[in-house]
């Protein structure tokens, strides 16, 4: 795309998006952590996990304050709008997703503590969600809705997974009453797993919005490729 | 919409298309008086461009050198000019060689004879002289001549003899003075009063002044040259010194207004311009004001010229209607200038002087519109739009 | 020493000596600047600065000089003068040079010196006003010594003719009482502005109308100069005109349809003068109509007007200041018009109504008593004195009500 | 967001072209205006915007050397057509100028003037009423009640301006151009305009060209958008700003110029 | 606060006001109506729930898009820019506390189709909840960022209640091992209750940063206290 | 956001009061003006912001009637001490006026002008020299390095403006103001401006009165609002435009006039 008159202005906008690919690089780290946190009982990657929410927390802030900042600044409108607003968006799904990768770690030291023996059902939908928001990521970098679309429609696969899971860590749970607890747990950290799937989900339709111009939200899966579908003859 | 026959609308457009009428008559009318006025003028004149002359036989005798209607024959010497026939005696006293011989010669015809010969019904020429240049003119004796002497003599009180030149080198002479004094004050005036006076009321009586000098009659401007230069200053009445100092003061006010209004013209901005980067007052003015304003002040200084040129009434007052033979050698000498000239001409009763009134007129009218067409090509190649 | 070899001296002396100052004070200053220092002003200003010390006051007391030497008061013997000038002159070189330091501001100087003449010279337009009021002023008084105001203002008789007895101190001799009632003249001298007026106004502004309104550009551009010509032909030949060819006419055309017209009827020299007067009318209308403002006139045809109404509701209303100060400068160049009056106009005052009866002006009286042989300080002459006062008046009177009117105009459109 | 379903169309603009002399400067611009609403126009310096306001009301007739090709319906008729008279067209679309150009007189002249001269109104009290309810559409009556008889030059420019909007309205015109109203204004005034014309809209159909995106924005139904002569873009000013089709449109109003 | 001269403006602000407003009130009728269907197995009831999803999802997209809008017609600046930011932001966790309610009705659904006898943990904590966006939304509506604060600290009350209601179900379950996967849904259950309690503070958190200018977001109560408590003075 | 912990004060301006004949249109105005940075000054038309800005630079000083108290620090130095030479601190504070003014003389000497009469570079090369690197500074160098013989007018009026702010530049000031460099301009010329100053502003500083509150915003980092001649708010551009202190800061902004 062409560049500014403003130089400033371009800055700006390159400032927001820096900061929030940067926010989707840590969010994706920090589920990669959790899986190797989990897998290997390492406390200390997960505490990492834990302290880095405070950075996420801080990208939130700054990318609102920016994006204000923005919008007071240079009056965008149409694409530069488009994507000032879905910055605004995204932005609170990341952090989001960084609430939850934290909540996990936070969980997955307890287990570790527990020292109990808990089915190792986490890498699967791991490796799916850590997938998903690198599309969503590379959706929002190279302003491609397809692959924002493929973001999307990934999240069955997530969806599916966390249903295997949860019935194998139910019928585990009936097996061993005395784990209930821990499994409980374990069944929180997987919800949370899958939360941030959704997340990504979302992300991944703001991504479209900011690109094509239309709501990918609350759409059916038609609709949603046709939005993004015309860029098949180009 | 469509209006094509609505009554009330129709009247308007017929009480626009009478209005449109009216500029068009004005116009017509202006226009038609002035192809009248130039045919008139120029149809009067241009007889005054040729002039008649005569072939008769000089008898270069000494009787001549006494008496120098001798030199013709008794028949001629109403035929002839007299101003040829008073320059003889003095041709032979020069040339002594030349007495005793007689010689045909084409000379300047007697105004009435020129008259004659023009066609007009011979005003005061008497029967016998008027058969004596039909007799001449059938011989092939007469012919018409270009008249130069129009150009290169000064005035006379023979008609065939006037010329323009004397007053033509007064002009000239007043002019230089007018110019020398007027443009150079009026400038600096201008300049002071539009780019530097204060706001007070010096100012404002020197502004106001200047306007009601530049409305009084040309007429008051003879009553203060007359009271001032001439009474009480000494300058010697109907010299060019006079003339020119009186009209001097008259071109001053026009010098100036037009000058303060090519000077408004330059807009402020320039100034802030130069002051911005640092120019003081008087290089802004300087630098860009002035060749801004240059071919302004050069059309007004044009127009005030030429406006003094054409001035005869403070003339008059001054005594500038003179009857001056030759041309002066210095300011202070009498002199009289073209519109003084041609109005002793056109009250003078001869017929002969009627044209050469009219050949004036149209000497001057030609310096004067050259003049104005220069100031005018200036304003129209100056006309800036900012 | 002749006067002209005297000013060569003087000029070439100085000329001479400022240009070695310039020279002088502009290479002191460069020298002064080395290194760090920095000079207030550019170094020409010092060389300025020091060739107007030298210029201005020598050449200010020659002139000073020269003026004493035209009024008879004091001539200086030119030796003495020359030799004044140019002590004066090195003088001033001499302070000049001293003057000059790091710390001069020699623009400012230079600035104050350039201020000072062009305020001398605004000065000069003063001294004019003040010479033609003394003039007429002066001369008017002496003229109502002999003969009262009362009667000049209001008698209907001007019979100069007899006045030069009383000057030279005969007034019994002729029996005749010489009359300055001036009332006649006054009379002549309005019926034939008005005449022109009626030509020149309606002929003038509709002009002026058709060019800034109706003609191309193009048009416009032939038009406007082609009608100037008619103020650029100098009143002496409009006299000539008005004289040797309307004349004659006004009187043919008379007889005509019937009517009796002298030779020096008012009609001629009127009717010419009001064409004389056209291009005043027309060049200041058009100027002033075309100062207003373009957008009014779209703002009106927006509102759906035609053209004509567009002119007489908007444009010329707007332009009315103008038009009205255009008319009063007219009429004041009217009544003080004298060419044409003295040649085609009569000599006799005549209070009538009839125009094509002759009647004479205050300008041609002012001519004929100032032009005759008559003693200067005689009634006679001093009339046209009077006479020219109250001219001045007239004009004054109606060029500072034009200018009030004008101010007004300005200022709506500034 | 709020597309009133069907709306009439007042002007139909078909493949208009203009020549100033030689040069084309309109090259075939094709345009819906819908009625009671306010559609602007906008691009760069030179694209056009005035030419095409300008042929709404034939002011372009007054320039030499002007020529058209296409057609301007007006209501479905074609104000070029031989039978159609100016100076009617004109009482129909009124026009509001870039500077304030109040009439020299005093207010009431002002408004009264047209009127008088169309024979809307007759003088007396049925012209009171008529001054008195244009200027209170103008929002003017309540600051000029009280000195109707003032000249209009001695308003503020603000004031000035909706002057002039009263005095096109009282000849009840269908449609108001507008060119650049506030681009002399300053904003306190250009807001006061802005909100004049959110009124005028419920019963005039309004044109206005203007420089500032963020005008068009605030007070237009419709944009189009203009590039050297042509129509680039046209269709809701939510959707121009927000999600324009054509890049040149999104690269204009999102500031980048090159 | 004065009107703005340009009347669309206040009538554009308005409508987002209006909008959020209502869909505060929806979500606190959700609440309610999810109280009730659990106590009174109210199937249809909760059926009513899910349906008004789409409504809060339509609300979402329809007050993001005027907010877009309104940012490209008026260009908003100061506290018109930081309302409608705000708004932008606390439609997200309204969407949100939507589907969460939705969630919770089609859980409540399942729970009473199964007819099992499960303990009735869940009046306590949704009064809590109702509370909490009362005060959000009356701090939104009245703009007074002092119940934006009580908003904030009433979370407090319902993570403890949570804790202490998810202990209760825990000691439950290890009684009635075949109750676990009942009770795990009412557990899940439990948890969007409180996670309607977080999202309810962050719209009580952006109320803060519209109103006093300032982020309340990830700061301590201190901090939040001290930027609220200028009010008082007033 | 950007907060330079510790910039500079290039101006002092103290308790500024401002008189025209018996109006008082500054009444005390205090206000640090950063150095290398762009400060905007805004507010509703006549409230002195003009005025303000002139009082810098002495441009004041040519107004008839107009008195000043307190005091203008340039670099700690009154500049309207009696010892200050007005001219020459113009060179120092250049300035750029709301209509762009190029001397009707080619572009080569619309920049050499000012420089010659200073003797800041001798004729020839020193000075085609500082030509090129006042244009090029002015970002107007390859638009114009073909045509440098042609007059300055015959530009447009963007590139006419950014001429003006060569001109200024050529004669190395300190401080630049412009008083609505872009009120004259459409806004591709506009935005052109406008990132001619983002650039100029880390060698100068500059201070600029804009009637666009988005100018203000785009352009400047701090921003003073002036009412009725009283400095109402200053502070950074983005405090001012999202949380000012002051609640007719705030209504001004937001675009509530009444
Ligand atoms: N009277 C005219 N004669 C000749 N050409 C003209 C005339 N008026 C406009 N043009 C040309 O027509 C084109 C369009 O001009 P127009 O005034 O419609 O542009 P615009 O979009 O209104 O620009 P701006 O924003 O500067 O007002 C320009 O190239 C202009 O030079
Ligand atoms: N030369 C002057 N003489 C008298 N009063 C003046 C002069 N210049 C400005 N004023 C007055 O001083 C006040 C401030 O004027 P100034 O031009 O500084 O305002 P401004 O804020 O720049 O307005 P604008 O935005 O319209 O340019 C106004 O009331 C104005 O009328
Ligand atoms: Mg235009
Ligand atoms: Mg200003
Ligand atoms: O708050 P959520 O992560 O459950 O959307």
């Amino acid at each position: 795309m062409q560049a500014h008159t403003l130089k400033s202005f371009d800055v700006a906008l390159n400032d927001l998006s820096d900061h929030i690919s940067l926010m989707f690089k840590l969010v994706r780290k920090n589920v990669r952590q959790c899986q190797k946190a989990f897998s290997t009982h390492d406390n200390e990657l997960a505490e990492s996990i834990i302290q880095r929410d405070a950075m996420l927390n801080d990208l939130e802030i700054h990318v609102d304050d920016a994006a204000r900042q923005l919008i007071v600044h240079h009056q965008p409108a149409a694409s530069d709008l488009r994507f000032v607003f879905a910055a605004t968006k995204i932005v609170t799904d990341l952090e989001r997703m960084g609430d939850l990768t934290a909540n996990i770690a936070a969980s997955i030291q307890r287990l570790n503590n527990s020292g109990s023996d808990i089915p190792m059902v986490f890498a699967t939908l791991s490796e799916l969600v850590i997938d998903q928001i690198k599309l969503a990521r590379r959706a929002f970098v190279t302003r491609d809705p397809q692959l924002a679309a493929q973001a999307i429609e990934h999240d069955h696969l997530i969806d599916a997974q966390f249903v295997n899971d949860q019935r194998a860590l139910l019928t585990y749970m009936a097996e061993n009453p005395a784990l209930i607890s821990h499994c409980m747990q374990l069944s929180t950290c997987l919800k949370q797993l899958e939360r941030v799937g959704d997340h990504a989900v979302n992300t991944a339709e703001m991504v479209i919005y900011m690109i094509v111009g239309r709501e990918a939200r609350h759409i059916s899966q038609e609709a949603l490729l046709e939005l993004v579908g015309e860029d098949d003859e180009d | 919409m469509n209006t094509a026959n609505n009554p009330a609308l129709q009247r308007r457009y017929r009480a626009d298309r009478r209005f449109r009428l009216y500029g068009l008559l004005a116009l017509a009318f202006a226009m038609s008086f002035l192809l009248f006025f130039f045919v008139d003028i120029i149809s009067k004149a241009m007889p005054a461009l040729q002039q008649a002359e005569v072939k008769v036989t000089v008898q270069y005798t000494e009787a001549a050198i006494e008496n120098y209607n001798k030199a013709v024959s008794r028949l001629d010497r109403r035929v002839v000019s007299k101003s040829w026939l008073r320059s003889l005696p003095r041709l032979l006293r020069d040339n002594p060689a030349m007495i005793g011989t007689s010689e045909e010669l084409w000379v300047l015809a007697e105004s009435r004879v020129d008259q004659y010969l023009k066609g007009h019904d011979g005003h005061g020429l008497k029967a016998k002289y008027q058969k004596r240049v039909d007799v001449l003119q059938q011989q092939g004796y007469t012919r018409m001549a270009f008249n130069t002497g129009f150009f290169i003599n000064g005035d006379s009180k023979l008609p065939e003899y006037a010329g323009i030149l004397a007053s033509a080198i007064g002009s000239v002479m007043v002019l230089l003075i007018t110019m020398a004094l007027a443009v150079p004050v009026g400038v600096m005036t201008a300049i002071y009063l539009e780019e530097f006076a204060p706001d007070n009321h010096f100012t404002h009586v020197v502004e106001i002044n200047i306007n009601n000098l530049a409305a009084i009659p040309s007429i008051l401007y003879g009553l203060l040259g007359l009271a001032i230069f001439i009474n009480f200053a000494g300058v010697p009445r109907s010299s060019a010194l006079a003339g020119g100092l009186t009209l001097a003061l008259m071109t001053l006010p026009i010098i100036i207004i037009s000058t303060r209004a090519a000077l408004r013209t330059v807009p402020e901005t320039i100034r802030e311009a130069a002051m911005g980067v640092g120019a003081s007052q008087l290089q802004s003015v300087w630098h860009h004001v002035l060749p801004l304003a240059m071919p302004g002040i050069l059309t007004g200084s044009i127009i005030g010229l030429a406006q003094a040129m054409g001035e005869t009434a403070p003339l008059l007052i001054i005594g500038m209607m003179a009857y001056i033979p030759d041309a002066p050698n210095s300011a202070l000498q009498a002199a009289t200038v073209l519109p003084a000239q041609i109005y002793t001409w056109s009250s003078e009763s001869l017929r002969a002087f009627e044209e050469r009134t009219a050949a004036g007129i149209l000497v001057l009218l030609v310096v004067l519109l050259s003049l104005n067409g220069v100031a005018v090509w200036l304003r129209k190649r100056s006309e800036q739009t900012w | 020493m002749q006067t002209s070899d005297l000013i060569f001296w003087l000029l070439s002396g100085l000329a001479a000596m400022s240009a070695v100052t310039f020279w002088l004070c502009r290479h002191k200053a460069t020298s002064l600047m080395h290194g760090p220092i920095r000079l207030h002003s550019q170094p020409g200003y010092y060389g300025w600065y020091g060739a107007l010390m030298v210029l201005l006051p020598a050449v200010m007391v020659a002139v000073m000089v020269g003026v004493l030497h035209l009024f008879h008061w004091y001539t200086a013997p030119a030796t003495l003068l020359l030799a004044v000038c140019y002590l004066i002159a090195a003088a001033g070189s001499g302070v000049a040079l001293s003057h000059i330091n790091v710390d001069f501001r020699a623009r400012d100087a230079v600035e104050r010196m350039v201020r000072g003449m062009l305020f001398g010279a605004a000065t000069v337009s003063i001294l004019i006003t003040i010479g033609i009021v003394f003039s007429v002023l002066f001369e008017s008084i002496q003229f109502f010594k002999v003969i009262s105001f009362w009667e000049f203002i209001t008698g209907t008789r001007w019979e100069p003719d007899t006045a030069f007895l009383i000057g030279a101190g005969r007034e019994d001799e002729g029996g005749a009482v010489p009359h300055f009632g001036s009332v006649p003249i006054f009379a002549g001298t309005f019926m034939i502005t008005a005449i022109a007026m009626v030509v020149a106004v309606p002929v003038g502004l509709f002009s002026a109308i058709y060019m800034s309104e109706y003609a191309s550009n193009n048009w416009r551009n032939t038009l406007k100069p082609m009608l100037e010509i008619l103020a650029g032909i100098p009143t002496v030949v409009y006299g000539f005109f008005a004289a040797i060819t309307i004349s004659p006419l006004v009187v043919q055309f008379a007889e005509s349809i019937g009517f009796h017209a002298d030779y020096t009827n008012a009609l001629a020299p009127g009717l010419i003068m009001g064409i004389m007067i056209i291009p005043f009318m027309s060049s200041l209308s058009d100027d002033v109509i075309r100062a207003v403002p373009q957008s009014l006139r779209d703002g009106s045809l927006a509102l759906g007007t035609t053209k004509a109404e567009t002119i007489r509701h908007v444009v010329l209303p707007a332009a009315m200041p103008g038009i009205v100060a255009a008319f009063l400068i007219a009429v004041s160049r009217a009544i003080g018009e004298t060419m044409i009056v003295v040649m085609a106009a009569g000599l006799r005052p005549n209070l009538t109504a009839n125009p094509l009866e002759g009647m004479t002006t205050v300008t041609v009286k002012i001519v004929e008593a100032l032009t005759g042989d008559q003693e200067f300080d005689s009634a006679f002459t001093l009339a046209a004195f009077a006479l020219g006062m109250v001219l001045l008046i007239i004009t004054l009177v109606l060029n500072i009500i034009s200018s009030l009117v004008v101010r007004k105009f300005r200022q709506r459109y500034e | 967001m709020n597309t009133k379903a069907e709306q009439k169309t007042k002007i139909h603009i078909e493949n208009l072209k203009l020549w100033y002399g030689q040069d084309e400067a309109l090259h075939g611009i094709t345009l819906d205006i819908p009625e009671n609403s306010v559609t602007s126009f906008i691009g760069p310096s030179g694209c056009g915007k005035s030419t095409l306001l300008r042929t709404i009301n034939r002011m372009n007739d007054r320039i030499i050397g002007c020529r058209i090709e296409g057609e301007v319906l007006l209501d479905g008729q074609n104000i070029y057509d031989p039978q159609v008279d100016v100076v009617h067209l004109r009482t129909h679309v009124g026009m509001v100028f870039q500077k304030p150009n109040p009439f020299p007189k005093s207010i009431y002249e002002n408004i009264a003037y047209a009127p008088r001269i169309h024979g809307l109104a007759s003088d007396g009290g049925e012209m009171d009423m008529l001054v008195e309810a244009s200027l209170q559409k103008a929002s003017l009556w309540e600051e000029v009640k009280n000195k109707l008889n003032q000249p209009g030059t001695a308003l503020s420019g603000g004031q000035q301006q909706r002057l002039c909007i009263a005095r096109t309205i009282a000849v009840r015109p269908k449609v108001i151009l507008m060119d650049e109203p506030c681009s002399a204004l300053d904003p306190i005034a250009t807001a006061k305009i802005e909100a004049l014309i959110e009124e005028l809209k419920t019963e005039y159909t309004i044109a206005i060209v203007t420089h500032s995106m963020q005008q068009a924005a605030r007070v237009s139904e419709q944009t189009a958008f203009f590039y050297l002569g042509d129509l680039i873009e046209y269709g809701t000013t939510s959707d121009i700003f927000t999600k324009p089709q054509q890049q040149r449109t999104d690269d204009y109003i999102t500031g980048r110029f090159g």
